[in-house]
């Protein structure tokens, strides 16, 4: 098979496990994850297999896989689709592959496959447990399955598909069906136990907020689209294009079109990265099930917002001349700076596990942004692959623990919350392979040096915002890192450290092989990955490894981007605020039992500085106003309507008085009835003569005949 | 034949003047009928005398006094079947009193 | 006064004789019988008029079988005849009256017609009156429409007087 | 096989009838019988557009398979049918949704002769206007079409509720909306009806071919105004009885009261087949008509066409009756479709720019896609609220939840046609709504940013009846006894599927039936 052929098939067999299992399998649970495991392993194997092949190829950035079909006829011409395989792409489509391969298997154990159904389980909510009777007769509460397992595999698989057309797309067309594919998927994965009124609320949001981005998004692709007359992006990125696009001036806020574009593009990643201010569904979005909370938050749903600027990254910077910021970049790198540090400080204060990673996201993505912001490429992309790498890793792993305090719980009768970190502690020693791919994971969060992923990959937007002089960025974004390992260290202490705070984590067991091994083989990415990506000139180990990634993905753009020189400000910045941070949160919650001894519960960052109610009163309420009292029953119903019965009341009024006082006096009272009368009259009067007798008749009309005659005869004359 | 034509006529004339008579004045509804046939009678009459005294070669008279014959025997016995079926439902012959048409 | 004159006077006398005692005699088989009379005398006319066919179909048809048809209708409806009292109606003078005039009229028109004196048309030799009158009852370019029509009419006749004499349950 | 060829659209247009005539003279007891006569006849028209679709020759220009016979030659007016691209997509959607739609009233119990009658001679009306290439038969089609449905609605509508027209006066629900469906309808084609009879004066034809060149050829005065002014008058005169139809803010407040009292099929129909009636009449009559005035007057098409995408959004939103909501998601879909319309309007014929040209061309492809598209889902929708209705005799929103799991499949089938309707990409709604912004984004910009306040809350909208439905607490009425909620049975997936397995299509390989639209498009304008 040609490698093109190939890519157009990456997608495909997700999709197909979600038909099969939506029409064929949804009763049997074995065969649906069957299906979509395998389909991910499809999947998984053909990336490698273009991964590998893009490896082979010299020079691949300009040699690219590529290839295209019509699909829209447009006037004369066809709008193309088609896939594109470039570094960017290769690199992504290798993440994206390891995570969902990972998260499918995974979420067979997390919906506990195996279990028994529940006793009081239902559709809607998540499972409660079943009671079975061992052979001593002894009842046990074990953890029970899931009851929508089917349907929770084909929604992963439309969501991999998703990810897999973007990822693959030679178009913003495709990019975007897959981007808004995802949204769905997101919006039914997050509404999974939708009886839950928090959950159903959770998807609404999410759907509707990233939707608002979306259809910024959508106006950019028509913009774009009109301004070029094409979306393909290897043909969008021609030199002569951007800079046509950067030279065409809009009337809109002095932008060119490029910049104007690339903005309109950078707002559906706001909404889909949950960038600020748009950040507001992703913590709720952690009411879905784990596995999900983990594809949404690594491998692709947010992923695919940083990929896109990622994507869109030559347009963005068209008229960028390498030293000023153009306006479009400089709200990027504020969006992007800013959310990193508010994300941050509002992950300090929560108590749910998920939560506080979901933050941890918005942070970090927020770096990314603010990465691109200011041109750092590379950085960018080699901190998003990172990320997704350490993110899946913890949100499996916080799965996990999750997983074993209920078990715990079921075990002991307990009614607990088993998101909340107070209601764990010294997990350590009962999930072990939990506790040490955990624990990796929260250092390459938060940037442990040397070994994790996540140094490299964040120190290398430090050293570029500094390289550059975008001081104001590099600050924040140092800030941010401090507290990014403090909230780590924070949430490793309370969860795995310490003692047993409660009877379920007492009792909390290791997870089942198909949830551990995921995090084994995440686990050595978040570590190993950063060796691809190691600075040149790096001190002492520098050189030692290719800086492949940077050559790799540097590819992808017309212009490689050169290398930083090595500068021991950011590196040493980098180590103080990552170790500080996490000596500062080990030190501060090592003694910590229950939350009134956190003195970071600060009523104002629980409340994630009151967004959700800030919008609620700004938004929400105003559009349910606006619906229902002003455009249905005000304009529609009142006015409009009220015009329409005006018309009829009018229309009634004139007939009535027609009625009233023509029809009915004159023309009934008066000619109608009054011929009658005379009718009537004439008639009763005249009947007199029907006597019925037939000689009267005779006599009468002989009478008459003679009377005639005789007239005839003598008026007329003769016979 | 020396017998003029207006004798006939005449005879013919009161004949039907008779029956005329008879039509208007009897109660009795066969009388009535009776009275039809006599008037009936006078226009035959008329007919084979105008046959007879204009042109016998022609047979117009005697073929329209033998379909008036054929018309008199029709209309006497449906007029009889009349009167005897209204006879059985109402019990009266008297024309008078068969006035259901009366307002 | 030829003889034949005085025949027809006689006759006329029958006539007119029977046909007013046919509207003024009270018992209705009378009547009947005073027209049978009536058309026996009307026959001996048809006979002076050398219509010897139809004297002889006056006789058997009208007073074979109408006349006859007459009487039983009267025996069929005569119970309650009985016991009336006058056989004309209220108004019989103005009937008379009207009657008087009609003959008055056609009368005066009569007589005031030209020729209207006139005698009998020479019968032609060898005339047979009777075989003509049959062809032209059936030949086509005569009669034979009329009288298929009074054929017609008088089994819808036959027809009708039995359906409505028919006693129904 | 020739006489079927060559009268292949008078047999499409009028078997209906027949069939109709066939139903008359069976008796009205034989239930079974009628309905599945009526299903039987109706798919034989749909046989044959699939036929006229495959024998259609996409590249060649002007009307085809043309027929034309003498019908009131007094006046000039013929018999005279034709189909193009535009024509055709549009008989293929109202064949193909008339057996859908009469299958689905299957469960139509009470005078289901005088009901598949009425249903029958309703298609011949909305094809008789697709296919006329007169005037005057337009017209007369026109009013065709609204009888039957009057009388759907009428005497099938729901039984119960009221309105409140003022103080104290009330109606039924369902003979108002009726009403209000006749009247506003025919007091809107009052115009179109003499501006009509203006033009079959003038030049003594009714024909439509003729009279694009006749009309846009003639200068001087008229009746003695000048010609601009009575061209801006005639060309209201159609705007407002199309607007009327389409429906166009403000002008559509009968169609949530028709949509929410008609009975199910009724719905479907009306909203898949006879809201493109007044589009069409744009596309076929306005726009070749009057390209000046319709390029003078662009701008307030597109205000309307905001207007409606945005308020039919939020008043779809506000509502809490399913039937209503969906009914008014209509309005918003269909000022989409308007939207293109005006986007092609403004950039006019023979204009000399490229790029705005092709502009036009995609607005306008998108707009005939949307109508299309429309047509799959509107109908898909109102089917599945019927289906619940039927079951729960209820449509308010809060009276349902959590039915998903009682009714898994319907679930399922409620979620994949609600995103077809949103427009989610991969399905149809996305490709034409994408086309429509596309094509009219260089046109009129700001209109267009506006308009996506509207596409926002078309989300909105959809969520929030799959989450009062299918999501949220069971409602317990629901789940137990004689109330117990009954999966959607094989005749109404039978209704869905092609429905569904078209939104499908599209949406992943939209170009066999994009060609067929960009050539036509291409051609006439």
């Amino acid at each position: 098979m040609t490698t093109e052929t190939i890519i157009w098939l990456l997608p495909l067999p997700p999709l197909l496990a979600f038909f099969l299992i939506v029409l064929f399998t949804n009763r049997h649970k074995a065969f649906s994850h069957s299906l979509a495991v395998g389909a991910a392993g499809l999947s998984w194997l053909g990336s490698m297999l273009v991964f590998v092949r893009a490896l082979g190829v010299p020079e691949f950035g300009k040699e690219v896989f590529e290839s295209a079909i019509n699909w829209l006829p447009t006037g004369e011409t066809w709008l193309k689709i088609g896939v594109l395989i470039d570094p960017l792409s290769a690199a992504t489509l290798f993440f994206v592959a390891w995570t969902v391969l990972m998260i499918f298997v995974y979420s067979i154990g997390y919906h506990n496959f195996g279990q028994p159904a529940g006793n009081h389980d239902r559709p809607g909510l998540p499972p409660h447990g079943a009671t079975i009777q061992d052979e001593k007769g002894h009842k046990h509460s074990v953890p029970s399955i899931e009851p929508m397992y089917s349907r929770f595999f084909a929604f992963i698989g439309l969501f991999a598909f998703g990810m897999y057309t973007l990822v693959v797309s030679n178009n913003l067309l495709t990019f975007f069906i897959g981007w808004e594919i995802m949204g769905l998927c997101s919006y039914l994965l997050i509404g999974f136990w939708y009886g839950k009124e928090s959950a159903r609320d959770a998807a609404v949001k999410a759907f509707m907020t990233t939707r608002v981005g979306d259809v910024f998004m959508l106006l950019g692709i028509a913009f774009l689209y009109s301004a070029t007359g094409t979306l393909s992006f290897r043909e969008i990125f021609r030199p002569e294009m951007l800079h046509a696009l950067a030279t065409t001036a809009t009337p809109f806020f002095g932008l060119s079109a490029a910049g104007f574009i690339g903005l309109l593009l950078f707002i559906g990643t706001v909404g889909k990265s949950a960038q600020w201010p748009l950040h507001v569904w992703l913590p709720d979005a952690m009411e879905g099930p784990t596995p999900v909370s983990a594809m949404i938050h690594a491998a692709t749903m947010v992923s695919a917002g940083v990929y896109a600027v990622l994507r869109m990254f030559p347009l963005i910077t068209a008229d960028f001349s390498g030293h000023a910021l153009t306006p479009t970049m400089s709200i990027i790198a504020f969006i992007g700076a800013f959310t990193a540090l508010f994300a941050a400080t509002i992950a300090v204060a929560q108590n749910d596990i998920k939560r506080v990673l979901a933050y941890s996201t918005i942070s970090q993505l927020g770096y990314m942004i603010a990465a691109l912001g200011i041109g750092a490429y590379v950085a960018a992309a080699f901190h998003l692959i990172a990320h997704a790498f350490f993110k899946a890793l913890l949100f499996l792993g916080s799965g996990s623990v999750i997983h074993g305090v209920e078990h715990g719980a079921l075990h002991t009768g307990e009614h607990l919350d088993a998101n909340d970190m107070f209601n764990m502690g010294g997990l350590r020693k009962k999930m072990p392979i939990t506790f040490w791919t955990f624990l990796i994971g929260g250092f390459a969060l938060s940037g442990f040096p040397l070994l994790t992923a996540g140094f490299w990959s964040k120190d290398e937007i430090l050293a570029d915002a500094f390289g550059h002089g975008h001081w104001a960025v590099f600050a924040t974004l140092a800030v941010a890192a401090f507290l990014t390992a403090f909230y780590t260290m924070r949430q490793v202490t309370l969860t795995f450290l310490g003692e047993p705070r409660t009877q379920a984590a007492e009792h909390a067991q290791e997870t089942p092989w198909t949830m551990t091994l995921p995090l084994v083989v995440l686990a050595l990415f978040a570590v190993g990955y950063g060796w691809v990506g190691i600075p040149e000139d790096f001190p002492l180990i520098g050189g030692l490894l290719p800086n492949w990634f940077h050559e790799f993905v540097g590819g992808t753009l017309a212009e490689r981007p050169e290398s930083l020189p090595f500068n021991f400000l950011p590196l040493l910045t980098s180590l103080v605020v990552a170790l500080g941070g996490l000596l500062v949160g080990w030190l501060v919650y090592r003694k910590v039992k229950s939350p009134q001894q956190d003195r970071l519960q600060i009523p104002l960052l629980k409340n994630k500085y009151y967004f959700d109610e800030a919008y609620d009163f700004l938004f929400v309420r105003p559009a349910y106003w606006v619906s229902e009292t002003f455009t249905y029953m005000f304009m529609d119903r009142a006015i409009i309507d009220g015009i329409l019965h005006t018309f009829g009341r009018v229309a009634l009024w004139l007939g009535s008085f027609l009625r009233n006082y023509f029809d009915k006096p004159v023309i009934n009272e008066f000619i109608g009835d009054g011929t009658g009368n005379i009718v009537k009259k004439a008639g009763s009067s005249l009947r007199r003569i029907q006597v019925g007798r037939i000689q009267s008749y005779m006599l009468a009309s002989f009478i008459v005949v003679v009377l005639f005659a005789v007239l005839y005869y003598f008026l007329i004359g003769g016979v | 034949m020396s017998i003029p034509l207006s004798w006939y006529l005449i005879l013919s004339a009161a004949l039907f003047s008779i029956g005329l008579f008879g039509v208007l004045a009897r109660k009795n509804a066969i009388a009535i009928l009776l009275g039809v046939e006599l008037m009936l009678n006078a226009v035959n009459v008329n007919l084979v005398a105008f046959w007879r005294y204009l042109d016998p070669a022609k047979m117009a008279g005697q073929v329209f006094a033998i379909i008036v014959f054929a018309v008199a025997a029709a209309e006497v016995a449906v007029g009889l079947a009349l009167i005897i079926s209204v006879y059985r439902r109402r019990k009266t012959v008297i024309a008078d009193e068969i006035d259901l048409m009366k307002w | 006064m030829t003889p034949v004159q005085i025949i027809f006077l006689l006759c006329a006398a029958l006539i007119l004789a029977s046909a007013l005692m046919v509207v003024t005699t009270r018992n209705l088989i009378h009547a009947a019988l005073w027209l049978v009379a009536a058309l026996f005398g009307v026959a001996m006319l048809y006979a002076i008029l050398d219509a010897g066919f139809l004297a002889v179909v006056q006789v058997v048809v009208y007073i074979g079988a109408i006349a006859i048809l007459f009487i039983f209708a009267v025996m069929l409806t005569r119970r309650e005849m009985r016991d009336r009292g006058p056989q004309l109606r209220k108004d019989w003078w103005l009937a008379a009256l009207l009657s008087l005039l009609v003959f008055a009229g056609l009368a005066f028109l009569l007589v005031t017609q030209p020729g209207v004196n006139r005698s009998a048309a020479v019968m032609p030799e060898g005339l047979d009156t009777l075989g003509k009158l049959g062809a032209a009852l059936v030949s086509p370019d005569a009669y034979v429409l009329p009288f298929e029509v009074a054929s017609v009419l008088l089994l819808a006749a036959l027809i009708g007087a039995v359906y409505v004499a028919a006693s129904k349950k | 096989m020739n006489f079927l060829s060559s009268h292949l659209l008078t047999l499409i247009l009028f078997f209906p009838v027949l069939a109709a005539l066939v139903i008359l003279f069976l008796p009205k007891d034989e239930v079974k019988a009628i309905r599945w006569t009526a299903l039987v006849a109706s798919l034989v028209p749909f046989g044959l557009s699939v036929l006229l679709w495959m024998r259609f020759d996409s590249s060649a220009s002007g009307f085809q398979f043309v027929e034309q016979y003498p019908w009131y030659e007094a006046i000039h007016s013929t018999l005279h049918v034709g189909v193009d691209g535009l024509s055709l997509t549009m008989v293929l959607l109202t064949t193909l949704l008339t057996p859908l739609a009469i299958l689905a009233s299957f469960s139509i119990k009470e005078r289901v002769k005088a009901y598949m009658i009425l249903f029958l001679l309703l298609e011949t009306g909305m094809l008789g206007v697709f296919l006329a290439l007169d005037l005057l038969i337009f017209f007369v089609f026109w009013e065709i079409g609204l009888v039957p449905m009057y009388f759907l609605i009428n005497q099938w509508g729901s039984e119960k509720g009221e309105r409140v027209l003022w103080g104290k006066v009330k109606m039924q629900a369902r003979n108002y909306a009726s009403l209000k469906f006749m009247i506003y309808t025919m007091a809107g084609s009052l115009g179109l009806l003499l501006a009509i009879q203006m033009l079959g004066v003038l030049f003594q034809t009714y024909d439509l071919p003729s009279l694009y060149l006749k009309w846009n050829a003639l200068e001087g005065t008229v009746m003695g105004l000048p010609v601009a002014t009575v061209k801006a008058i005639a060309f209201w005169a159609f705007v407002v009885a199309f607007a009327v139809k389409v429906p166009v803010w403000p002008f559509h407040t009968w169609l949530p009261d028709a949509h929410t009292e008609a009975p199910t099929a009724g719905s479907m129909i009306l909203a898949g087949v006879l809201l493109k009636l007044g589009a069409y009449g744009f596309l076929r009559l306005v726009l070749p008509l009057y390209p000046a005035e319709a390029q003078r007057f662009a701008g307030a098409l597109a205000f309307l066409a905001v207007m409606a995408i945005v308020f039919g959004a939020f008043a779809s939103y506000g509502q809490t009756d399913f039937k209503r909501l969906v009914a008014y998601s209509s309005v918003n879909h269909m000022g989409i479709v308007l939207l293109g319309i005006a986007a092609a309007a403004k950039v006019g014929l023979n204009n000399p720019d490229v790029a705005l040209n092709l502009s036009k061309n995609i607005a306008l492809n998108g707009a005939v896609l949307q109508m299309f598209n429309h047509g799959l889902s509107a109908a898909g929708m109102f089917f599945l609220v019927g289906v619940i209705y039927e079951r729960t005799h209820t449509r308010n929103l809060n009276d349902f939840g959590g039915l998903f799991p009682l009714v898994p499949i319907y679930g399922g089938i409620l979620l994949f046609t609600s995103m077809a309707s949103l427009g989610l990409p991969g399905l149809n709604g996305f490709v034409s709504e994408f086309l429509v912004v596309r094509g009219a984004w260089p046109i009129l910009t700001v209109y267009t940013a506006i308009a996506m306040l509207g596409l926002l809350f078309t989300g909105a909208y959809i969520l929030k009846s799959i989450k009062q439905v299918l999501h949220g607490p069971l409602n317990e009425h629901w789940a137990h006894g004689e109330h117990r909620l009954t999966e959607i049975n094989v005749r109404e997936i039978v209704v869905m599927a092609p429905l569904m397995v078209l939104m499908l299509m599209i949406g992943i390989w939209p170009a066999w039936i994009l060609d067929v639209i960009n050539k036509a498009v291409m051609m006439l304008f």
